[in-house]
Parts: structure tokens; C-alpha cells; sequence
């Protein structure tokens, strides 16, 4: 899984790389984001703005590495395109993974949800 | 309009493996696009294809491999009737009606569902859905109308 | 890269009908681009692939309508392999090979050319191009390795 | 197929609203050319913005309707993308139909060819 990490006011930014995240590099994409949790990250916002598909399996292996965060773990999300946030909507998860259209404002909710 | 009339039918066949539904699931997005569902329409066909065909891959074939798994799309006028067909083993009776939301606290993590989505979300995206077994051979039928805006949802 | 790998195949089939080679090409073209081809490439891909589809119905089926055409896609690392095959009439030996540019005055309207340019398009868009026939089976070969600037064109 | 007529600076300009002009429309399209035709236009703009796709047979579509338009008849066209371009290119018909980027520049180059 091709990912790339910033840091943006402190805060770990994860940018999906791959235009698809599906059956065939779930498992992979939950291994890439355990890497950066493992390092220490709890809060982290992930970039989907390149990923032109997601199915319910990556969107699984999503919910699977919020769990590996622990207790005070967080994601959200910033720039998914409308197919991307469909998915989210329709199963509910976008409760889970709040949807931000940039950085400092998915920033702002990360400190927000810290206090 | 040039391709969306009531013959026109594309089959797509892949083996039974995650890395062959990219490509299925982009051709079929493209596929419907085509035949006149607009853009987000077209996404929402590729999504419950991918679904209904990971679905075949996991649980008719259970990963196995060796599979075939079939996409008819088929134009209607507007928009597209598909099947994912497959060999494998059936799906249980009742299980695609009662496929429902997934029911979560969403401030609970630890129980966060990972998976069991698949088939709620494409009876959310689709207009019809049903399945059938006749013989060896297992049919999903999703019927997607058009775009959103023309729907009753 | 995910769906790149040496086995990733997807098998597309239509009937011999001219209203069914836009969803194909639009579906080839994508899941292409899906297999890693640039842009500019997989529009070539579609190209050749609708010519050499287009001829099957016309020449090997005669425009009966009543023939099947499948376009197998593979994936290569990098590019695609393409078989584009038919159980209709076959090619006459020599005509793919001879296929070349058409000779015009551009100058001179009345005498331009109106067709047969098919395969001729096909043999400058793609790396390599064959036909074989076996029993009943006619099956043209395209392969495309990647973008242009990549090719030694 | 969907075509729609502007007249710009008395030049007569086709705009193509199908995506596609292959062997499915082919017929179409030129019947639609020849009934500009057959209102005495002999010099057209074909405008191929809004075309994604053309095959050979479309391709020949248009020089069938370039005969059409008679002794002085003249099609160049306008718009077209790098896809619709490279089969214009590959079979040289580019020499036939001049391309150009605007209709500013294609009413200069008709101009110029009457002469
Ligand atoms: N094509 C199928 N063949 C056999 N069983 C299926 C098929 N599709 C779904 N099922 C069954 O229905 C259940 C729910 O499917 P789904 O909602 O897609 O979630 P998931 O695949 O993540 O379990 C699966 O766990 C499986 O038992
Ligand atoms: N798939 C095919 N089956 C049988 N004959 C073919 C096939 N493809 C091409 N041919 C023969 O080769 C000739 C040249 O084909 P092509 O260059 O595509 O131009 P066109 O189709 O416009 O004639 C055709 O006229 C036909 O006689």
C-alpha cells in the first residue's frame, strides 16, 4: 500500500496513496496505518484524496486500525471525493470517521474531541 | 441515444481472486456509465459489484481461488439490470433479507464492526435485489434505475 | 501495485452487434488504465480493440448479428495483452501482414478512402499484432507494453 | 445522433453532442452532414469537443460527408481531445481535415483556402 505521512500543526497526516482500497490491498493498508500507530500516533487524519474506491473491506481494515490506536485513538478523514463518502454514509461509519474538507478544519475537531 | 437499447449486453468474467475485481469493477463502472447512468450512479453499480463479487470470492468460493465468477450488464431504459453468477456454494436462505444496518455504538470502538456490510450496502445503492439458485448455478440480480435524483429514496 | 500482477485476467463478451461495442470499449479502455496503462494508452487500447471487434462483426460474422466476440484483457508488467476472438468467417492469409497505410491525395476529395483503415490503425497503435485461426476459433493478438515513452516508436 | 448548428462569422459550425461516433452512429452521422449539406453549406467547422470516442468508421462517416459538400466542400474541425486527435494522425486525415484549437482559427484557415 502506497502511503505517505506529514506532519500538519503536530498533528500525523496519512495520505493514501492507491487508488483503490479493496479486497486485494486491505490487508495491506491496515498493516501500513499499524505501522504509524505503532510508532505512537493515537490521532491521525488520513488523506483519501487520491483514492477513487473504497469497498467495505477497506473501509473494514479502517475500523480495524482505529482499534489498534487504543483507548485514545482517533481518525478522520479529509478529502474523500463524493463515490468515497457514499460508502461511509450508507453504513453509518461516517459517525465513527468524522469527514472534513481540509487539514485545519479536521485539525480543529481532533482538538476539539482532545479536550 | 447511441448503446442504451433494451439488447444491449455485456458479459465480464474473472477468476475467483481479489486482484482480478479492480479491474472488473472499473470496467463495470465505465460499462454503465456508457449506457447513460451518470457519474455517481455508475460509481454506486461499481460498488455493489465489487461487493456482490468479494462476496462470491469469500463465501461461494471460500477464497479457494478456482472459481469463475460472472457480471452480466444488461442496458435498460434508463438504466441497468446486472447478475453476479457464480458456482460456488449457495448463499443461506434469508440471509440477503435480512441484511440490514449495522448496529453500533459509535463511540464505542472495541466494538466496532469490521465487515458484515457488504450486502445491506448494496441494498441500499441498488432499486432491486434478489438472489436465486438453480442447479450448480447462484445468481445476484441488482436492478439500479438511474441516478439518485430520479429515485424514490 | 494492486491488479497488476501476471495473473490478473478479465474476460469480456459480447454479442456481434455494433450497439454493443460502446459499453466494450468504454469497458476495456477502464479497466486498462485499472491494469496501470496511461491514459493516452488505454484510449489506444480501446481504439484498437473497437476496430478489431468492429471487423468481427462486419467481415467474420458478415453483420448477422448472431456471433459472439470476447475480449480477453491480461495483464503484463508493464501493459496488456489483448485476444480479440471470433467463430465466424476467418481473415484470408496475408491480409493482416499487407495491411498498410492508405495511400490518398488529400487534395483530391472523390478518391479518399472510406474504410479500410481498421487494421492498419490497429498494427500503428499496438507493439505486436497476430491473427490465428484454430478449428472454428479466429483469434487476433494485440499487445501494447505501455506509453508511448516508453516505446520505441 | 445530437448535433447542433451556430453559424460564427458566417462560417457554419457542427457542434457533435454524442460521445461517441463509431459504427453504431456512424450513419447517423453523416446523414445529419448531409442535411447541412443539402442547405448549401459547402465549408464546415465540425466541432469534436464534446466527442470522447471515434473509430474508423466514424472517421469515414466524415469524409462520406465531405463528398457531399461538392467541389468546393471543405470540413476542419475543432476541439478535438488528444484521443480523438491520434486516429486523425495514424491514418493521416489529418491532411484532409485540418485541426485546430479554436473557431477563430479554423474560420481564418477556411478563409484562407478560398482563395
Ligand atoms: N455470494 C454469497 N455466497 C454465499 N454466502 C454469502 C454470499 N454473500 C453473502 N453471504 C453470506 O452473507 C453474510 C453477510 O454478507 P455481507 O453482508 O456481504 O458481509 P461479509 O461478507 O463481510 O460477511 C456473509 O458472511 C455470508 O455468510
Ligand atoms: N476479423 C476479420 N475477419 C475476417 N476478415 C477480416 C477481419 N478483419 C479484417 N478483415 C479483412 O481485412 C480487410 C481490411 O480490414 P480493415 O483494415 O479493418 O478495413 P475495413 O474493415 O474498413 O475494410 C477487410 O475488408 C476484410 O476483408
Amino acid at each position: 500500500m502506497n502511503l505517505s505521512e506529514t506532519m500538519n500543526d503536530g498533528v500525523m497526516v496519512v495520505h493514501v496513496k492507491s487508488p483503490r482500497v479493496d479486497a486485494a490491498s486491505a490487508h495491506e493498508f491496515r498493516a501500513a496505518i499499524a505501522d504509524v500507530a505503532a510508532r505512537g500516533h493515537t490521532r491521525l487524519i488520513v488523506d483519501l484524496s487520491a483514492v477513487q474506491f473504497i469497498d467495505s473491506t477497506g473501509l473494514g481494515a479502517l475500523v480495524s486500525a482505529l482499534k489498534l490506536l487504543g483507548r485514545d485513538g482517533r481518525i478522520v478523514v479529509v478529502g474523500a471525493r463524493e463515490s468515497v463518502a457514499t460508502l461511509f454514509r450508507v453504513t453509518r461509519m461516517d459517525k465513527v470517521f468524522r469527514m472534513h474538507l481540509s487539514n485545519t478544519e479536521a485539525i480543529a475537531a481532533l482538538a476539539e474531541g482532545a479536550r | 441515444m447511441n448503446g442504451r437499447g433494451a439488447n444491449v449486453r455485456l458479459l465480464l468474467r474473472i477468476g475467483s481472486e481479489f486482484a482480478c475485481v479492480g479491474p472488473l469493477g472499473a470496467a463495470v463502472r465505465a460499462a454503465s456509465a456508457q449506457l447513460g447512468l451518470e457519474s455517481e450512479a455508475a460509481a454506486e453499480v461499481e460498488l455493489s459489484v465489487v461487493e456482490a463479487v468479494n462476496n462470491s470470492i469469500e463465501h461461494a468460493y471460500r477464497l479457494s481461488g478456482d472459481g469463475v465468477v460472472e457480471v452480466l450488464l444488461e442496458a435498460l431504459a434508463p438504466g441497468v439490470r446486472i447478475e453476479v453468477r457464480d458456482r460456488g456454494h449457495a448463499m443461506s436462505c434469508g440471509v440477503l433479507e435480512r441484511a440490514g444496518p449495522l448496529e453500533f455504538d459509535a463511540a464505542h470502538v472495541p466494538s466496532l464492526p469490521e465487515g458484515g456490510m457488504g450486502l445491506f450496502i448494496v441494498k441500499q445503492l441498488m432499486d432491486e435485489v434478489h438472489y436465486e439458485t438453480s442447479g450448480s448455478l447462484n445468481v445476484l440480480t441488482m436492478v439500479r434505475l438511474g441516478s439518485r435524483a430520479g429515485r424514490s429514496r
